[in-house]
């Protein structure tokens, strides 16, 4: 079932499909879409219990997935749900990447953010994009959606682990950084001439990733796209609880996905954010 | 055609005020609104003390109404004093400084928590639907504990103007706006939020809101609105300011609320139907309207509709 | 799938009902909405004696809210035996008789006058909004006087049970229900008309309904219908039937309500936008969603929402 | 300004022009137009008095214009506005004439039917139709829209008076009996072969004209649509305030204008009305 436009009423889906990807992370797959867009997410509710963003891993046009790690109240409980049971969906909202047909393009992803970034990677190969994807996490069973991305063409799969138990020991953001030293955007440079530089660079993940990603991107003078998360309570741009200082924009309606020029401008990014109360906290 | 307006010594550039409640958390919030075209700025409910919130889902919509049970969060007033100060620091429009609180006397003392940092005016929001089961009936529900609060800030508020923020779910709002204008009270905000209503959703048989009930904003309160405008208007002589809230989505409707009696012009839920700049489209759009029909000064529509009728009758 | 029901001894084909003062003149006006599908039918409110309602216009609507203030008029009981007859004739389904007055008394005495007419329920109407400046305060803004009435009326109803329809424009809907079940209510009907409402013409400046204020009807109105049926639920222990009304537009619409507390629900101001067969439509998909959720007996929806409330609360 | 969709909440005009037709009657034309077809009525507002219905007697998608008798309360108000004043109006509401291009149609008008029946003339003209056009009223002073109608194409004008001060002496059915009588319907006789047969016959007037017109235009088996005036409050379809026995239906949504075969299923067609209050009132 499709819903043309956003909903900002949740309704309830059967869950359709449940896979286990690590010890803390479930994939649900809901029988409805939305039409979200890679970058979006949506408003997942337990009925009686509470509702929380989380980014759309996967619309095909009939069924909406979600990735999502058990770390509080709601996911813990959500991570007790069977094949069948109700959970509400509310959205699509906010901003999703943008790339022009036949980008390289890298995608950065840590945590649960490879789930909308295979989204992406699906979205963009359609659009004849080539891909470095570049996916971290603290060891080798945290990993996610690696089996999903070796399957794709047009892709180069990078592993980062902290531990070094599979592929480079270090951080994702090391990796990128290697990447874009290694074949820099030359102005007038064909493409595949020399090697095939990156066009852009898209990431979700920790937010101390992003950071470390916009001053990267910067410093390369690379254009990228982040999605920053912030305490969400309307998602369609009401209740003002997401705003970033000091522009005031919503992270709900003008994000999550913002490009660099405007991460830059965000003071508190990579510093605080803020709970709902209002009240801020650091980060890191 | 003249859109400025001074009230109660306070200039106005517009008559747009973004209502409480909505992107009102932040400085950086209040002024992304000014830098959108509005008149003045509503902070959050603020309270004496820290405040939580209800649990998501807080905030509900369809095309035609909005439901929110936010539950009036807040960090108290460290955070007020931050956020106050930075915004006045390199101030766009007036600030209106909107408090809450769980009885009478703390009423007086959120006051005299919030007035030292430098607001225009106080809102003293007696009517919020949504605290129920934790405080009862809202004071805006009856005239006599509507007169207590306004009596107890008015002891405190020295030169800054108090305006009563009232309920439309009352019998008799006039009464109460009556009572409230005795009690010293120097104008209203009217109105809250409607009902309240409730959804359900079908398959899992549940309240949506995680509160169960919330205010009804929008489109669909509107009709509603005017009739509490026009109601205080008449119940105080038309004396007092009235910030005209609930509804209001275009120039047309901005200026039937101040026929209606309203003097300023309250703006919420229609932030997400057309945008951030809501403020500015009303403000193009009232000057548009005014222009045609050869009304030059805003203030000139202000309880036109009493007016109009008091002629009539003679 | 089961969408017939019998309540109170008396047997509904289907859970739609036409609202009073919606197509409710006259006996073939009855039988063409019975032919689109209601369930039953709910007279325009009766009088004792002839009663003139408000001049024109009475009636005005946007795609959002419907405001009326058609001021009740009533052709007297004369018409009411003739149109009663007529429908009695050639009964296609049930009939509730509603009945309206300005005093306790004549509440008693037009009961008396309808109930040998033949009528399945009578449904007593306290909380008409627009003849407020005729009669005062509706009955159904107090506990007492909501109790007075129905106390009135049960005493010469006899064997007829008897709904009380009740406004949603009070601090508290649950309390007067609550009393009007003491005093022997047998059934309500939530809810009459929100707020009352007003609109204005800007260029004239003046209000369009003739009595200013009109009570708002339609889409906009339903999260708080929905609200005041589970608060009346609530408040009589489900034991009671709710006849609930007010936004209706679709069978999902109707479920909601049902899982709100409802058995039957009142259909009026969709009559215009989704046409006479809005009845035939609602049923229809009221069976389609039923079928495909696997609910096969209307009834087991009633109450839905506090079933499941209190099964999660165990 | 032409407002797409029907308004169900007054706006008010300002009166453009004003024309005295005769004693009793004016037209205004106002400067807006609703969208209206020829046979739809609007209500006619003017703030802190009332309002009542009336045909529309032109919309050029520009302006709209009504023609009244000063007849009552409110009808006599309006008589005594001036250019430049106010009047709310709403709507188009109800059913309007349907012809088919190259109709030959007889349009029976009295008193204040001449009105609706010039616009309707208008716009079938435009679709290639020929017609015969019936005016009826008591005298000569009494007659609407006779100059208008003259300076049609394709209209052949019949006028009748009671007093017969000019034109046919008698009601202005009589001279549709007559037209219909010397030219019947022939089944399979080509247009104008002998004469040229009338397709059918729109009517508007009053309800005992109106009546009569039913009974000839059934006896002649050539199919009529008349406009049936009742009570109007919300002219929408809700308040029933003018629906008719037996059939329940409203004369705001399924009328005003209806098919003969309708009409003659209304058993108070002819007989009587009913008012505000929903009481009946006899005819005649
Ligand atoms: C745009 C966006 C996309 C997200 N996508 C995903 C995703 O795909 N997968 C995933 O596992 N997680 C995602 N998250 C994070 C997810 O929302 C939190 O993990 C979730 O809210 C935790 O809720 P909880 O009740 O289990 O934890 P709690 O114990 O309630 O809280 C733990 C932390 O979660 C965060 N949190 C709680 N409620 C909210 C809220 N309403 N809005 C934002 N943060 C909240 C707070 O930082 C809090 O400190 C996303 C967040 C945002 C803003
Ligand atoms: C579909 C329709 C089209 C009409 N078109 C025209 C027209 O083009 N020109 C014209 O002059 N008149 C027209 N009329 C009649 C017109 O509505 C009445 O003349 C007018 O209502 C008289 O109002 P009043 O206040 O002046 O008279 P009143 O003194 O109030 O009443 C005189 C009579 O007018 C009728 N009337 C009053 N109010 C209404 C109402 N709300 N609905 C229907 N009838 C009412 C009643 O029969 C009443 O007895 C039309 C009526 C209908 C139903
Ligand atoms: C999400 C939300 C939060 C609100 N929070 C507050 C609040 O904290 N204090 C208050 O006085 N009013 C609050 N309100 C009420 C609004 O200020 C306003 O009175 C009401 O929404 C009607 O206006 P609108 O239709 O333009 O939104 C809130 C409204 C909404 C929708
Ligand atoms: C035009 C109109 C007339 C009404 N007249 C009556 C009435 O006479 N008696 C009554 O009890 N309710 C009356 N009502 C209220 C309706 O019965 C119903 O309670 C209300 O309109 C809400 O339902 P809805 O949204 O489906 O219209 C009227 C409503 C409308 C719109
Ligand atoms: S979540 Fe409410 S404004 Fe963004
Ligand atoms: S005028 Fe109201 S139903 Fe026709």
């Amino acid at each position: 079932m499709a819903i043309s436009l956003q909903s900002r009423l949740p309704r309830t889906y059967h869950i359709k499909e449940i896979k286990r990807e690590t010890e803390m992370v479930q994939s649900f797959t809901f029988d409805g879409s939305l039409g979200a867009k890679p970058g979006q997410f949506v408003m997942v509710w337990l009925p009686g219990f509470d509702e929380v963003p989380m980014s759309v891993a996967y619309d095909d046009g009939a069924n909406t997935k979600i990735t999502f790690f058990a770390v509080g109240d709601l996911t813990q409980e959500l991570a007790s749900r069977k094949v069948g049971d109700l959970v509400g969906l509310r959205g699509p909202f906010g901003t999703f990447y943008e790339w022009k047909a036949g980008d390289h393009i890298a995608l950065v992803a840590g945590g649960y953010g490879a789930a909308p970034m295979y989204f992406i990677a699906r979205s963009t190969i359609e659009h004849g994009c080539t891909l470095e994807v570049i996916v971290g996490a603290r060891g080798k069973e945290h990993l996610l959606y690696i089996d999903e991305f070796e399957k794709l063409p047009h892709v180069s799969l990078h592993v980062a682990t902290n531990d070094g138990s599979v592929g480079y020991k270090g951080f994702n953001t090391e990796v990128l950084e290697k990447l874009l030293d290694s074949c820099p955007p030359k102005k007038n440079a064909k493409r595949g001439e020399d090697c095939n530089p990156i066009d852009q660079v898209f990431a979700c993940g920790p937010e101390m990733m992003l950071k470390r990603i916009s001053e990267i991107t910067a410093a390369h003078k690379i254009p990228s796209q982040l999605s920053m998360e912030r305490y969400m309570k309307c998602g369609f741009g009401l209740c003002g609880n997401c705003v970033v200082d000091p522009l005031g924009i919503r992270m709900c309606i003008e994000g999550p996905v913002i490009k660099n020029d405007t991460a830059v401008a965000i003071t508190e990014f990579g510093k605080y954010h803020r709970d709902d109360l209002g009240k801020k906290h650091m980060l890191g | 055609m003249n859109l400025t307006q001074t009230i109660l010594g306070v200039d106005f550039p517009n008559p747009t005020v973004l209502a409480s409640g909505i992107m009102g958390i932040t400085a950086s919030s209040w002024k992304y609104c000014a830098d959108n075209g509005a008149g003045a700025i509503t902070t959050k409910s603020l309270w004496l003390h820290e405040h939580k919130g209800h649990r998501n889902p807080t905030i509900i919509a369809t095309d035609i109404w909005t439901l929110n049970a936010v539950g009036v969060p807040d960090a108290g007033p460290e955070k007020a004093r931050e956020e106050i100060g930075a915004y006045n620091a390199d101030k766009p429009v007036p600030l209106i400084g909107n408090i809450i609180a769980e009885s009478v006397e703390n009423y007086a003392k959120t006051a005299e928590e919030i007035l030292p940092l430098g607001v225009d005016f106080l809102e003293v929001n007696i009517s919020c639907p949504n605290i129920e089961d934790e405080f009862g009936r809202p004071f805006a529900c009856s005239a006599a504990d509507a007169s207590s609060v306004t009596k107890a800030v008015k002891k405190v508020s020295k030169k800054t103007p108090v305006f009563i923020k009232l309920s439309p779910n009352v019998d008799n709002i006039g009464a109460i706006a009556a009572a409230c204008a005795d009690a010293g009270a120097d104008g209203f905000t009217v109105i809250n939020t409607v009902g309240p209503g409730m959804a359900i959703d079908l398959r899992s048989r549940m309240p949506i809101l995680a509160n169960k009930t919330g205010g009804m904003s929008g489109r669909a309160i509107k009709p509603i609105a005017v009739r509490c405008i026009a109601d205080v208007y008449s119940a105080t002589e038309g004396k007092l300011p009235i910030i005209g809230t609930g509804g209001v989505y275009s120039g047309e409707d901005a200026l039937e609320m101040m026929l209606a009696g309203a003097s300023l012009i309250g703006i919420g839920t229609a932030v997400w139907e057309r945008g951030i700049d809501v403020f500015q489209k009303v403000c193009d759009e009232m000057q548009l309207w005014c222009t045609n029909e050869g009304v030059w000064e805003i203030s000139e529509m202000i309880g036109g509709m009493h007016k109009t009728l008091a002629k009539r009758a003679n």
